[in-house]
């Protein structure tokens, strides 16, 4: 196997683990602060690239839709319409809902992610099929035998990585953040040390589904499509990837994610029929639950008897 | 002398039942007024009632002569009113720095933040050995510095203190009676609960008895260590 | 003097460069009651741990009779006979009282599955059984709360709460039982309640040790036959609650008098 | 009247209704009729609540167990005998069976022993796969086919146990899904178990009497295939219903809550901790291999994309519906979350997206579901002591 | 009269979930088949659509639905191979006689000797030889195939090698890929190695626009062929610009070539419907239709129009002429050659690659 080869398989996955690991931090943000798992996480990816692609068509009604400054204005419009969702969600359905069993905060996001696919499928104009997602970075790339060096691929990985990066910032290093994961461990007590408490809730979920609409147009932008079922698949290996990496944890989140993508790459390298790799990697996750039975970047544990 | 904090008819309690009925109590500012009582007299009940957690069904509640008997908790935090809540409720899994930052949160500045930090560190030097043990694995009694530590974070007006001794070996528990008085000492009203009769009522200034959900004594510190009906009905020793 | 029941040395308990319990030695008697203090911290909780298979040691023995029972899962220690409470309580809030003390005694049940399932007579003879059982020993402790035995938890007060877990160590009629701050949160009338009952008990289980941690030194010197004191997980005082409370190293470490 | 017969009366009438109510549902297909329907539901419901019906009958249902199931099971062959010759209607009841079986074996993993499955629908999966195998490549009576698929899916189970032993929550979680989606993948992509074209598998036969015939009555008309289904589903949900009830009032049920409350609890009292875990896992997924299996035969064509991550998210949404370890609960939560899409038929392709609404609506306004687990009761009529 | 007999025809496919489209452009022209002949008909027709989610275990339980109510008379069935192959049984148990109108799967009606089972469409069979043969005299010699792991896709497979080989095409590598996949990048890595001159796709256009897109960002230069699945505005519209040049091959005569075909394509449009028909939209219409005829002849009686419908032969439609044979299949296998040019479908001879002004690549 040649350099350029090797080179692009790895390019590949470094792009694939960028957006698996945005999806997975939102997982992890939702986890730290409510302890629930937001299942309809995929979705909100899929909204936020929906709304990019309608705020494009509004561009495009404008004569403004080229070039890296559409995409700017899209993006933002993505990120504050699924982080406006986000809070939506929050306000209505997660918070009236947080002294019943997680699980059942699970199972209406679930269904909440039902409904928004099925809206966006039925009402999005002909949303039951595949859209081109517009091509607004620069269409540059450099060829290395084998390998196309791709300059959107380069952006978006640093775009990618600097969101993760700064979000994790953001919970580790401010005042904020701090003020979120006091909430994640004990909503009460937070709200007696002058926490408030819904506001840092709306603002958890209104983070994380502003980093899943990125996501989401990070998808489109790489793929040039985007369709109402992208979500389902990339919320659960986002969830996985999170997982996998130690919930709790946005690094672990990040390694999750290329993790993932790291195995399915060598699985559809590997098999003669690719589609095993979701077979592969799935059983390789459950291989390594057995061994690090908290995720790779474990929690501290601060249980004791 | 002025009243920080003035509860009046306090109706308060969970679902269904009430478990105040109809609490009357004032907290002259820069004393330390403490509240006793038996087990489930409904003590814990008056202070998340204060606090806005429990939210009072009638009756009203003034601080500082504004009305919080509806307002939302960080609100009335927000004020200068501090609490260590019974039952310690450290962040289990964050640091004790971190839990004790937490304690500051009303507090904006960093730079006063790290000041008082390093106060609290003074006061409980266990604390800083420990600075980076994530608090749910610290012992029981190592929990309770940890959140009376964490109630001193914010310099309040106004601190409520919920059984701080609960689980705190002898010597602590007077280095903890200490604390306290000194806290009042430098201008801070202080509301305490405690089991331990005697000792509070060493520090208090003036303290309410409560017994099933209503002030059954009130008076001067002294007047209810005398007071024979009293001890004989609530400490028993 | 009967032999030493339980026999402990040299026990340690790290967790990373923490040593939380240092080379500890114990003997415990049958029938003895004896009280462990220590300053916070000191490693009390951390001993209960180790020697309920909680933790395991990184050195040192256990032996119970004449087994060793060093680092055996916490099901094996019920079983040999120790049985303990938490210091922060673990019952099952959303089971009932009458539940909470089956756990506890696990021991005396029948947990084959043909006879729950299906011939369950058996079954049947031990429910009614236990419930006479768990009443007559919740009266011992509060005769208002025999009267909550389908109640959940849940509902009870803390201080009921309290005493549930100590039925529920006591219900199994154990060899040795562990009492870790049983008091704690109560006032000095209900914790002398709580300990004559406790010593009434006592007196109904003959065999029964204890070991109990406490920081209210007059139910110590009320109680203890003798007195074991920890500091930073050593061992610093042992004797009656006299001698132990007039050594000087207690005092300054722990009691903080002169 | 003693209070005995008073107890029976109630729970004739309570079965009565739900009987009448369930024969309504899947009998009527105008949409004003089933809005009508839901009304009268709902309104019953909550004078049934706020006069203390409901809690009455559930009193006389634990004070007469036995007798309550009974009642039922023959409320439900009334049922069956009143739809005899509606086909669609007895397949629905038999599907809702089925997942009540399958709920059932979830209720013993999460709502007692609190291990989450969220490969529910690949357990069931195994069951039929083994069914399809063995009806086609063995003389194995059928009876038996259908206990020895529970038992595959059990054993099957079993290449998770450790890492389920080894992680708990969320992380155990994911063990599951990975396990559900490897499942399905891997149906699809190997060939030799039909690829995604799937198996078609035979209908049953007991003793040389295929259920796959329509049962003539002579002048009285002919008795659909299905009702024999429906019956034979009904009676392993009733006998599977009876196992947990049993289950849950014995010391396994309380060692399952122990182990679900409070491991080290539990632990520090002598309960073998990984012994009921595996215990719990393994008996949910045989009662989802069971119903499988029947389902396979009654289906007669099985293929992956029937047991998809999404239809084991519908097993669990089941379970909590009905409230969490609440064996009744499961009842009314599968008759809605298997029936309530069907009937929605008419509003097409919406009818998912109302689905979901209406199923967001109910977690919202009884967020511990609709027939919340109550104490438990070792011995019949245990809450009047 | 004024009073019409009321007659059903039921209408099961995929209404929602990732093929919903088809599923609804099929059920659009089903109902617009009913409603142009209720205009003059001896019976009301009223169409019941039902929705199988693509999902056998729900296939099974609409079509039972369906068959168990004797008041529908006969059924326009399935998109989706693998529900199809699950209800047959069903139809056949209860006498219901059905047309499908979009399975591709040569076993639903060649797997079974039903009576009532019919298709309108062709297989894959007859797809796949033409599509081999027509590539071959294009000149080109390597394939790489690339298919989705469901039924159809690997049906596809399967039939388009053996017919390829055949005739001496060499394929140097083949891709079952999964359904819902989004990224194909690492399998697209490997045969930018193999660099063959044309990608073969079997499988439905939501998952060939993402594989073409992605094809395009690694410089990866090939003809892409694909199957009746991607026949569809869905397709050109989810590339845009970089549909231009791709083949495809559908059953059935191109329906502008019709002049039933244009009246169908002109009076969908005045319906507004919401979505557009889709490629087997045609076909859901041609079995509406003939269904209608067979009531129309002998009656609402289901053998009756059982045996009517056996017994079509050389009957128009707007997607040809439509012959039964023994086991219900449509014989008359036109297959019509497409390929992509300024953003629509245009059969190959009237395109300007036909004639040789444009050329597609490696060619
Ligand atoms: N969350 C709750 N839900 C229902 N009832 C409660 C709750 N918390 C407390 N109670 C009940 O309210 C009553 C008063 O409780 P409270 O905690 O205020 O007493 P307390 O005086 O603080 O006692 P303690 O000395 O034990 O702390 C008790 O009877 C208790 O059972
Ligand atoms: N799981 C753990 N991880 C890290 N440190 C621990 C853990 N458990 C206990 N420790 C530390 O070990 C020391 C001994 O703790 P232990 O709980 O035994 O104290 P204790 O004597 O019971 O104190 P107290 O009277 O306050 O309950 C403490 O400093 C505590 O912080
Ligand atoms: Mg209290
Ligand atoms: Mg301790």
């Amino acid at each position: 196997m040649d350099f350029g080869l090797v080179a692009q398989y790895l390019l590949n996955g470094i792009v694939l683990g960028v957006i698996y690991s945005m999806v997975a931090a939102g997982f992890t943000l939702f986890f730290g602060v409510l302890n629930v798992i937001k299942f309809s996480h995929g979705d909100v990816v899929m909204a936020g690239a929906f709304t990019a692609l309608a705020a494009f068509a509004g561009l495009e009604l404008l004569d403004a839709g080229v070039g890296m400054f559409a995409a700017l204005i899209i993006t933002v419009a993505g990120i504050v319409a699924m982080a406006t969702l986000g809070a939506v969600l929050a306000r209505m359905l997660i918070l009236p809902l947080r002294n019943a069993p997680p699980l059942n905060t699970l199972l209406i996001t679930l269904m909440f992610g039902l409904a928004l696919r099925e809206s966006v499928r039925l009402f999005y104009p002909n949303g039951s099929n595949p859209k081109p997602f517009p091509q607004l970075l620069p269409d540059l790339s450099m060829t290395f035998g084998n390998l196309a060096l791709r300059l959107d691929s380069v952006l978006l990985i640093i775009v990618g990585l600097g969101a993760i990066v700064g979000v994790h910032l953001l919970i580790q290093r401010t005042r904020i953040g701090l003020a979120v994961r006091a909430v994640a461990q004990d909503p009460e007590t937070a709200r007696i040390m002058g926490i408030n408490f819904e506001r840092v809730v709306l603002l958890t979920f209104a983070l994380g589904s502003g980093l899943a609409a990125l996501a989401g147009i990070t998808n489109g932008l790489y793929y040039s499509e985007v369709n109402f079922g992208m979500g389902l698949l990339l919320g659960v290996i986002g969830f996985s990837a999170a997982v996998v990496g130690g919930l709790g944890s946005i690094y672990g989140a990040i390694i999750g994610g290329f993790l993932f993508a790291g195995l399915q790459t060598i699985g559809a390298v590997w098999f003669a029929v690719p589609a095993y790799k979701d077979v592969f990697a799935f059983g390789c996750i459950i291989v390594l639950m057995a061994w690090k039975p908290t995720g790779l970047l474990a929690e501290r544990s601060s249980e004791r008897v | 002398m002025s009243t920080l904090l003035q509860i009046e008819d306090v109706i308060s309690g969970y679902d269904q039942a009430d478990v105040l009925t109809g609490v009357s109590i004032e907290v002259p500012a820069q004393q330390i007024t403490c509240l006793l009582g038996s087990n489930g007299a409904g003590k814990t009940t008056l202070i998340r009632a204060i606090l806005g957690l429990t939210p009072a069904r009638s009756g009203r509640i003034m601080f500082e002569g504004v009305e919080i008997t509806h307002e939302a908790t960080h609100r009335i935090v927000g004020l200068g009113i501090s609490c260590i809540p019974e039952g310690r409720r450290v962040f289990p899994g964050m640091t004790v720095r971190e839990n004790l930052r937490v304690g500051g949160y009303t507090e904006t500045k960093r730079d006063a933040v790290d000041k008082r930090l390093e106060e609290v560190f003074e006061t409980f030097p266990r604390l800083e050995e420990r600075a980076d043990q994530l608090a749910g694995t610290m012992s029981g009694g190592e929990q309770a510095m940890l959140s009376i530590g964490r109630g001193l974070m914010s310099a309040p007006k106004l601190l409520i203190v919920d059984e701080p001794s609960l689980g705190l070996s002898p010597l602590l528990v007077k280095e903890n009676f200490k604390v306290i008085q000194r806290v009042n000492e430098l201008g801070v009203t202080v509301l305490l609960v405690e089991q331990n009769v005697r000792q509070t009522l060493a520090i208090a200034h003036q303290g309410y008895v409560l017994s099933k959900g209503r002030i059954a004594a009130h008076g001067d510190a002294d007047r209810l260590r005398d007071d024979e009906e009293v001890r004989a009905a609530y400490f028993g020793n | 003097m009967s032999a030493p029941t339980l026999d402990v040395t040299g026990l340690t308990v790290r967790f990373g460069g923490l040593v939380a319990l240092n080379s500890f030695d114990f003997a415990l008697r049958s029938e003895e009651l004896v009280g462990l203090i220590g300053p916070n911290g000191s490693g009390k909780t951390t001993f209960f741990n180790a020697l309920t298979g909680i933790y395991p040691p990184a050195s040192g023995r256990v032996t119970l009779g004449n087994d060793d029972i060093t680092g055996l899962q916490p099901q094996r220690i019920y079983d040999a006979g120790i049985t303990r409470t938490f210091q922060r309580l673990r019952l099952a809030l959303s089971l009932s009282v009458f539940d909470n003390l089956m756990i506890g005694n696990h021991r005396n049940l029948y947990h084959g599955i043909k006879g729950n399932l299906f011939g369950r007579k058996r079954l049947r003879q031990q429910v009614e059984e236990n419930v006479e059982s768990s009443r007559r020993l919740l009266e011992q402790f509060s005769a208002p709360l025999a009267t909550r035995l389908f109640d959940s938890v849940f509902q009870l007060p803390m201080i009921d709460r309290r005493r549930v877990e100590v039925c529920r160590a006591l219900i199994s009629s154990p060899q040795i039982l562990l009492l870790d701050e049983p008091s704690a949160g109560m006032t000095h009338e209900e914790t002398r309640a709580l300990m004559d009952d406790l010593l009434a008990s006592r007196e109904r289980m003959p065999g029964l040790a204890i070991i109990l941690i406490e920081h209210e030194m007059g139910v110590i010197e009320r109680v203890s036959d003798r007195c074991v004191v920890l500091n930073y997980g050593q061992k610093i005082a042992e004797g009656s609650y006299r001698d132990v409370s007039g050594d000087h190293k207690v005092r300054a470490a722990y009691l903080g008098e002169d | 009247m003693t209070p005995g017969k008073r107890d029976f009366r109630a729970l004739i009438v309570a079965a009565g209704l739900a009987a009448l109510f369930v024969v309504l549902f899947l009998h009527l297909e105008a949409q004003w009729a089933i809005a009508l329907l839901a009304l009268g539901l709902v309104l019953g419901l909550y004078f049934a609540v706020r006069a203390g019906l409901l809690a009455r009958v559930q009193a006389a249902a634990s004070h007469h167990p036995r007798a309550a199931i009974a009642i039922n099971t023959i409320a439900g062959i009334a049922i069956i005998a009143v739809l005899r010759e509606e086909h669609f209607a007895l397949l629905m009841l038999a599907t809702v069976c089925l997942f009540v079986t399958v709920c059932l074996g979830l209720t013993i993993q999460f709502g007692y022993a609190g291990i989450v499955n969220f490969s529910g629908i690949a357990f069931f999966g195994i069951g039929a796969y083994t069914t399809a195998v063995l009806t086609a490549h063995s003389a194995i009576p059928h009876l038996l086919i259908i206990i020895v698929s529970g038992l595959v899916s059990g054993l099957i189970g079993s290449l998770l146990i450790l890492p389920m032993l080894r992680t708990r929550g969320h992380y155990a979680a994911l063990v599951t899904i990975a396990f559900g989606i490897l499942f399905r993948t891997f149906l699809e992509v190997n060939d030799t178990l039909g690829g995604p074209q799937g198996l078609k598998v035979e209908g049953m036969r007991i003793l040389g009497w295929s259920l796959n015939d329509n049962i003539s009555l002579g002048p009285l008309g002919t008795v659909s295939f299905y009702a024999s289904y429906a019956m034979l589903a009904l009676f392993v949900a009733a006998a599977a219903f009876t196992l947990i009830k049993r289950l849950e009032r014995s010391w396994i049920g309380l060692n399952l809550d122990a182990v679900r409350t409070d491991e080290t609890a539990a632990a520090s009292f002598g309960i073998d901790v990984p012994r009921w875990k595996i215990f719990a896992f393994t008996a949910g997924n045989c009662l989802a291999g069971v119903a499988g299996a029947i389902y396979a035969m009654m289906s007669g064509y099985i293929a992956p994309a029937s047991f998809n991550f999404g239809d084991s998210l519908l097993l669990v949404s089941i379970v909590l519906l009905g409230g969490s370890g609440s064996a009744l609960g499961v009842l009314p939560a599968a008759l809605l979350v298997v029936v309530l899409p069907e009937k929605l038929q008419i509003i097409q392709e919406y009818r998912l997206l109302l689905f979901a609404v209406l199923v967001i609506l109910i977690l919202r306004f009884r967020p511990d579901g609709l027939l919340p687990r109550t104490m438990r009761e070792y011995l019949p009529g245990w809450g009047r002591k | 009269s004024s009073e019409k007999e009321a007659v059903k025809i039921a209408f099961i496919g995929p209404l929602t979930g990732g093929v919903s489209a088809n599923g609804l452009g099929g059920r659009n022209s089903a109902d617009l088949a009913v409603r142009l002949r209720n205009a003059d008909s001896k019976y009301t027709y009223e169409l019941v659509a039902l929705d199988d989610e693509c999902k056998p275990n729900i296939g099974v339980q609409v079509a039972t639905k369906a068959a168990a109510d004797n008041d529908i008379i006969a059924g326009v069935t399935h998109y989706c191979s693998a529900v199809a192959m699950g209800t047959v049984d069903v139809y056949h148990r209860f006498g219901l006689p059905v047309i499908v109108w979009g399975a591709v799967l040569p076993e639903i009606t060649y797997g079974n000797d039903y009576k009532e089972v019919h298709r309108v469409n062709g297989t894959m069979i007859n797809q796949n030889e033409v599509a081999a043969q027509f590539m071959i005299e294009q000149g080109y010699k390597t394939w790489v195939i690339i298919h989705d792991t469901t039924d159809y896709g690997k049906g596809h497979n399967r039939y388009f090698s053996k017919s390829l080989v055949a005739q001496g095409g060499q394929i140097i590598g083949t891709f079952g890929v999964s359904a819902d996949q989004q990224d194909f990048n690492a399998e697209l890595t490997k045969v930018k190695q193999l660099n063959p001159e044309v990608i073969y796709f079997g499988g439905l256009a939501p998952t060939g626009v993402r594989l073409r897109s992605q094809m395009e960002k690694l410089g990866i230069n090939a003809v892409f062929q694909g199957t009746s699945g991607i026949v569809s505005d869905a397709f050109i519209e989810g590339l845009g610009p970089l549909s231009e040049g791709v083949l495809a091959f559908r059953e059935g005569a191109p329906l502008e070539k019709l002049p039933g075909g244009q009246q169908f394509t002109s009076k969908y449009q005045s319906q507004d419907y919401g979505e557009p028909p889709e490629a087997y939209g045609a076909f859901a219409f041609a079995a509406a239709d003939l269904i209608i005829d067979a009531i129309e002849e002998v009656g609402p009686d289901r053998s009756a129009v059982m045996q009517q419908l056996n017994s079509t032969r050389d009957h128009e439609s707007i997607v040809g002429l439509i012959t039964f044979d023994d086991r219900g299949q449509n014989t008359v296998a036109v297959i019509t050659r497409y390929v992509i040019q300024d953003g629509k479908w245009v059969v190959w001879d009237d395109s300007e690659y036909a004639q040789g002004t444009r050329k597609l690549p490696r060619s």
